[in-house]
């Protein structure tokens, strides 16, 4: 026994171990040359997804009892994947696929197909995610104008395109036109007076109750999975969870359309965290044309990663933005190929969206911005203060969302969602009626903060009493502030106020609701004020040694518009610790570099401020609240625990439930599937030794002997089970032998019992493991799975480990 | 070929002297798309006009009002069907299906969606085209129905 | 023994093996409750780098015979790291320092410097790396201009800043002013005539001979790893393996100085490549003033792939793409961390260059283009053709460089580096004088190509003849060539085909030279000979189906910069394969959206032309050229191996060499290290049973069995070495027994004989790891290591598997 | 504080009419860096002053001159010390060290860097100063030597 060399007779009889009678010697089949091909065997059959167990191919099984029964490697709701089956499964797919490309001309143009079927599923994502995007937008535009009025030229006009050709535009007003009508006007006959002021806001409240109404009607009665943002969900799917019908059709169509009613009703919601939804459910679908990504959980959430790059890229007009938020916050594996594919998908979507053109003007998002003055170093400090305010905002945002998640999630304000969805939609509509800056909607709100004063604006906000300076220059000079604007200043703070309460009742309600327009208003009305602010103090304290250096009088030194840009980027990036991703976001929506450095700074500061009050970004909290099983790939583990700490069993516990290669009845085995909930068993040789052969699913397992009972003839709860390469001849009086060395995982993961769980924590994120073994010194020991892993994480951190519900 | 209405060019002439601001708007190709040819009638004196012109800012911009229309024509019909669907199910429904046997007991059952979703399978897999349909639409409303509990009542997702 | 829970008594006596005799029971120390902290006293302390062996505190290790020897834990040159021991060793100095941080403030102000240190280190690396490149950019610019003459107001001027507040300039001749002075003009008194000519030529000539004479006498006497382009090492360092004074402060100096030299002398080669390794340099030199990062190969690791990011931000002003370059094509190992100090640290680069303003007109490279002509979608059709010639550029560059280094390995050409590159120099040189577009620099080239023909430019290439159009438009409309550009497409061509020549016996010679701006030249030129052949189309055949579209008479349609710019995309993409950061380099150089889509599908065609042509880009064609010991993290690894195919020893061959946990002698283990030349040694139970219990590294076997014949006293040959937990009390006639648990690794990874390659080779790339012992059943087997894996590799690509030459 | 020297105005005029282009240069401040004021004199009347203003192109552009010297210098300084340093190692050193029986067998030494390096660090920490600097720069050499065997003769690396 000194040679270790592998022989495979000695894999049936004295390879076994040491103390095992060795009585029975088997006829063994195999030679040296040809070893088990695992691989082959299990993935070689593509088993269609989810409970097709019924239907096919009965005849066939008769004469391959090896085969795995179909079922077997399919996942079920609500559990993990395992990556690293997955992705063996699809290379022997690629494997064999590329074996038979020889054969005939029809399996080239297969293979030829399956080649290109990743880049075609990317492209049909960004067509579709584009489009749908573009009917949102205009559909989301419209809505929110019918609020107002209707147009008589054509009911489908929003109140813009009404007025598209009309010549009675003016300077000030400049999309009133007389096409377009008020309700008070129809109703009243006349624009202004109180009684017309009455029958507005009416009218504005009613349809914003009517709009919520619908959406959360919708949402209740057909895809209850359509409400919220869908981040959350969406990271978890993609770190290698199942939840089935997310990502599906109905979720998909319902979202859509309730997502233009909730945007539209005036709620204090964005669409660019649903359109991430929207494009996922778009990727999921059309995975189900290609038998690679259909029969593949992996390879699917490859093309997910892709899709929610396409959300970003259309919801901002991003790309870049998009393929880099993807990376930074949404996707757990991505390969460089998905790199690729993402970014073409967001490049295709851009483009389809471009070419639809929903707001008339070339541009893919309202806010577009195009300035280009520049900034002086010292403004770095107020950026940094807004980085500041962003970060404590973020955090206090993250809490209080929770803490009203958790109120409505245990007591008994959860039982009345449609209700909570009416009073919320109510007092919004009745708040917001009154100020100019609430009425308008979120991304108007942030394109006219966003804007710089020109000489063309006639914004409120650009109203300065006397503008002085050179006519041909198009911007203006600092200039004192006027009344109006006064007025407008308070006015916004109100503004400030509401969305900052409003958005923490509304993130989380039962319609589709995103985040990220209502923190980019938050910021970008703190980020104004305080521009505003510096451009008054530097008009009237020009001469202080500060301002001395880089503001002489006359000109043109601070850009209100600036600081709104950086206001949003501080506030998102406080709520959702994106950085990266949030300041190319930022930069192609502006298109220039010169911003980089101060959304940078905002961000950063943002960033660790965030941090340091509270440890969780909204996503992760949201997480962590509903207890998905998601391993954070950012965070480090720095606990100095070993992986016996975490294995199960304890010590002193009663030990692992294991099956042996051979000598287990199927009576054995369903005694043990009934008498444990475990998702699978470790195969060892005897139980003396505890020397580890494989590791077989407990879904599998069943799957199989309920297979083999209806399928094999003689296969009853005396058969014995045989986990070997080689079954011993049946004797007749035996009921027949059950070979499931198909099922077995050959190659399971093992680690020692000392290893140090960072180690352990490190190779379950980056393999995706489900389940790993743990010996000692060769002995089988014990098991992790992910759910312990995550269970012994939140107990590190103080928190209940109980929060953990899935598997 | 863009309708003649989709298609328009729009100047923003800011106040001027004692000239108020104004916006001009014309259908013209992208190449006329200037303020010589957009502003008339001109408010400023011949030499003035160059001055006058250097303000003002001019955008040739597209629309498509077919894709609008389409869109929320769309948009209106599918949102509308639904709701009729809502209400079928709402008040119809439970009306022919009251002496219904055999649905109530499923919407009661814990078992896996599996366990379920395979016998369906084989109900769906019924004779006509109408009793597989029936069976569909079956499946589809358990499932609802499952998700509605999970995300409404239980609060295990989604919150 | 059916109960497999841990148990320390356990593990002393009856545990080892059932066959084993358990005659001896030793006396424990060690409770249930202390499982043996391997780690802690592993990276306790922390050892400096490389051979300090000798120097410190030895009373101290005489008391501890358990710590560690200095030098344990080190790696040897051209070796490859294991990246889970180092990222061990580095959390548990982390947790070392957090737990300190509360006993005093000094404590805590360590804990947060190192917290710190990370953002430090790489602001420190974006500042110098910034200060160098702009150091650079002026000299290489003054050196350029001195072949042609020098500034008699300051020789330190180049020929634009010579003439910089100059009024003598004209139109056509832009930077002539009289203040600068041709080199015929000084000697002969003047400008023009053939013996002027003569004069210039000679003199240009004989400054790029000195310049490259200059630049490889100083690579070969100071630092010769400051030669080559140095990406393919980089990548190569950046996987893990070490290469001394490769990244040292001589290879800084040197490749700074003498990188300027080559750029002036006029050969065909860019100062991009190198500059990457400059700001790793940078970073390697850096990282020595924090014990975090020198300590650590890993760590450091993180600050190289951001500077990587740094060189490409400085070398082409654009930090996003720069990023996306570490992360698609030189890092191995980059973490979301890693990302965001990538981006700081790139952002902190660009904006010291910029502050520097070495062009003097705020841009980072001279190339920056700014317009914004709209395109056609028919226009793809040209772009897709470009992509195509950029891939088969690309594809046959490599075969055709490395098939000439392979000669210069090779043959006797090898002999005389110092001549080649004198040869080589002259015959640039004479050959790209005469055509004034081979004798500027390439970046001018490139600018020019890349310029659109505005009413402003006086360029050869913008020389129509008759101009007509309305004069209130900046840009001019399409129009005939002139006879003048007909020459200058002749020109044109020429230069072509010599950087295309030039290009590929120059990458690859003994003085820095990178091949961005070279590949980016070649493509401008073919893009810009197609634009111009579309534009004369357009204009000749307007009324054509296909124009009539879009290109009437009197329109701007076609935009030559653009195909230059979309053809440089392609060849760079051809040579190199990068997409997204190439993509993005180009967006980020223009600065709008607009020409993202025809980058992109020239970029992808590109790729796909060259990746179908040959399977490799120029780096890794390098890498395996040179055989380093690099895991592509690309490809897939598709063949149906296992890694019993794989490991050593393999069948037939003798068992591995192993030691036992306890019963080997210190002379022993010195035969065994004596007579093999594995890098390390698993550790078993017994021969017998070959239960693993853990891996001991040759290095650190070798240095603490010196350390402990020096240090402690009583052992000798015969001393008994321990890897147990507990050691029988010492007989008083024995030598003194060496515990060595200290150095075994208790947790090495191991995987099953049957486990597909594909799997093993995932857990290499992305673990990071240099070893895995391979078990059935529990026993041992055999190893693979990462150099069995290249070989594996190899083989199956049908290449000589021997070309992998490190470890 | 910019230097007088180190900022320029540089308007760029077309030809216009029978005006061949021109470019004007001008040491005015970022504020008064447009046509009216650096064009001078005017090639044209009056009335034609603003269409001609319109095609020049003007560009407000910094740079420090400083910098620039101070960067040639340095940089021609350092190559210069690097040149002599070589000539002196390449002539005047294998003189003085003809004699000197210790460095030439550590030049053939095959053992591994490691084991040299310790040793030379053990030499290096000799008494005075000049030895340790006499040390550090023997063991300099050797690692340059040892690189120029890996690639210049053997090309093992770098080829």
């Amino acid at each position: 026994m000194n040679n270790p060399g592998y022989c495979s007779e000695a894999d049936c009889s004295t390879a076994t171990d040491t103390v095992e009678i060795t009585g029975v010697t088997l006829d063994c089949s195999g030679t040296e040359d040809s070893p088990p091909m695992r691989l082959e065997s299990i993935a070689g059959h593509d088993t269609p997804e989810g409970g097709m167990m019924a239907a096919n191919g009965a005849p066939k099984m008769m004469d391959l009892p090896d085969e795995p029964a179909p079922g077997v490697g399919t996942y079920e709701d609500f559990n993990t994947i395992d990556w690293v089956r997955e992705k063996c499964k699809d290379r022997d797919r690629h494997r064999e696929i590329t074996s038979r490309k020889k054969e005939s001309i029809c399996a080239w143009i297969i293979s030829i197909s399956d080649a290109f079927s990743g880049w075609l599923v990317v492209l049909l994502v960004g067509l579709m995610s584009g489009a749908l995007a573009g009917a949102i937008d205009i559909s989301a535009h419209w809505m929110t104008d019918l609020k107002d009025g209707v147009c008589l030229d054509g009911f489908w006009f929003n109140q813009e395109h009404c007025c598209w050709s009309s010549n009675e535009t003016t300077f000030q007003e400049r999309d009133r036109c007389p096409q377009w009508k008020s309700w008070a006007e129809l109703i009243t006959g006349s624009t202004s007076g109180p009684f017309a002021y009455i029958v507005n806001y009416l009218s504005y409240v009613s349809w914003a109750l009517l709009f919520s109404f619908l959406a959360v009607s919708l949402v209740r009665a057909f895809a209850p999975y359509a409400c919220g943002s869908g981040i959350p969900e969406i990271k978890t799917i993609l770190s290698g969870f199942i939840i089935r019908g997310y990502l599906g059709k109905w979720t998909l169509l319902i979202k859509t359309l309730t997502l233009v009613l909730a945007v539209s009703s005036g709620l204090s919601l964005g669409k660019e965290g649903p359109l991430v939804h929207v494009a996922c459910c778009c990727g999921n679908i059309l995975c189900h044309l290609f038998t690679k990504y259909r029969t593949n959980e992996a390879k699917r959430r490859e093309v997910l990663s892709a899709a929610a790059a396409v959300g970003v890229s259309v919801a901002f007009g991003a790309p870049i933005g998009g393929v880099l938020f993807s990376l930074e916050e949404v996707s757990y594996y991505f390969p460089l190929k998905t790199l690729w594919r993402s970014f073409f998908a967001a490049l295709v979507a851009a483009f389809t969206l471009r070419s639809i053109n929903p707001f008339g003007n070339s541009r893919l998002v309202l806010f577009y911005v195009e300035f280009h003055s520049p900034w002086h170093l010292l403004e770095l400090v107020p950026f940094i203060l807004l980085g500041i305010f962003g970060g404590i905002w973020g955090a206090l945002f993250t809490r209080a969302n929770i803490a009203w998640c958790r109120c409505r999630k245990t007591t008994r304000l959860g039982h009345y969602p449609v209700l909570e969805v009416l009073v919320v939609t109510v007092v919004t509509a009745v708040l917001a009626f009154p100020n100019p800056f609430t009425r308008m909607s979120s991304s108007e709100l942030i394109s006219e903060l966003f804007n710089d004063c020109s000489r063309l604006d006639s914004s409120k906000l650009c109203d300065f009493s006397n503008v002085t300076g050179d006519p041909f220059s198009g911007a203006l000079v600092d200039r004192p502030a006027s009344k109006s604007l006064t007025l407008a200043m308070v006015e916004l703070c109100l503004a400030l106020i509401f969305k900052m309460i409003m958005t923490v009742v509304t993130f989380g309600m039962k319609v589709p609701s995103g985040l990220f327009i209502p923190s980019m208003a938050v910021g970008a009305i703190a980020g104004r004020l305080l521009g505003v602010a510096m451009e008054q103090l530097a008009y009237y304290q020009h001469d202080w040694v500060l301002f001395s250096g880089w503001c002489s009088p006359g000109a043109n030194c601070i850009t209100p518009g600036l600081y709104a840009m950086v206001g949003a980027a501080a506030c998102l990036g406080g709520v959702t610790r994106m950085t990266v991703s949030l300041v190319v976001i930022m930069f192609e929506l502006t298109g220039g570099l010169e911003y980089i450095v101060p959304l940078m700074a905002a961000a950063m500061t943002s960033k660790w401020v965030a941090d340091a009050l509270g440890r969780e970004g909204i996503y992760e909290a949201h997480i962590r609240l509903n207890g998905y099983p998601f391993l954070e790939a950012k965070g480090e583990f720095s606990h100095k625990t070993l992986a016996m700490d975490v294995m199960q069993p304890r010590r002193g516990y009663p030990p692992l439930s294991v099956l042996t290669q051979s000598g287990v009845t199927v009576g054995d085995a369903q005694a043990l599937i009934a008498n444990t909930s475990y998702s699978g068993f470790p195969v060892v040789i005897s139980p003396e030794s505890q020397r580890l052969v494989g590791f077989v699913l407990r879904r599998d397992l069943i799957i199989s002997i309920e297979n083999a009972q209806k399928r094999q003839e003689g296969v009853g709860s005396t058969s014995q089970i045989f986990f070997t390469e080689c079954t011993p001849p049946p004797s007749p009086d035996e009921s027949a032998p059950l070979k499931l060395r198909g099922i077995m995982d050959l190659s399971p993961f093992t680690v020692t019992d000392l290893t140090a769980m960072d180690i352990v924590v490190d190779i379950f994120r980056k393999l995706g493991l489900r389940q790993c073994l743990v010996t000692h010194n060769g002995r089988l020991l014990g098991i992790i799975t992910k759910k312990d892993i995550l269970k012994h994480m939140a107990q590190m951190a103080n928190q209940d480990p109980d929060t953990i519900l899935f598997n | 070929t863009k309708s003649f209405e989709d298609v328009r060019c729009k100047c923003i002439c800011p106040p001027y002297r004692n000239i108020s601001g104004h916006i001009y708007n014309r259908n013209v190709s992208q190449k006329d798309c200037n303020c010589l040819h957009v502003v008339e009638p001109m408010p400023v004196p011949g030499h003035d006009v160059e001055a006058y012109c250097l303000l003002c800012e001019c955008k040739y911009e597209e629309r498509s009002s077919n894709t609008i229309k389409v869109t929320i024509i769309i948009y209106l019909s599918v949102v509308g069907s639904l709701l009729l669907y809502m209400l079928f199910l709402l008040l119809v429904d439970p009306l022919i299906r009251k002496h219904d046997p055999y649905t109530q007991p499923l919407q009661n059952e814990e078992d896996t969606e599996d366990v379920r979703s395979q016998a369906e399978g084989a109900a769906g897999r019924g004779n006509t085209v109408l009793e597989r349909v029936e069976g569909a639409q079956q499946r589809w409303k358990r499932q609802v129905q499952e998700q509605r509990k999970t995300v409404f009542d239980r609060h295990k997702m989604l919150s």
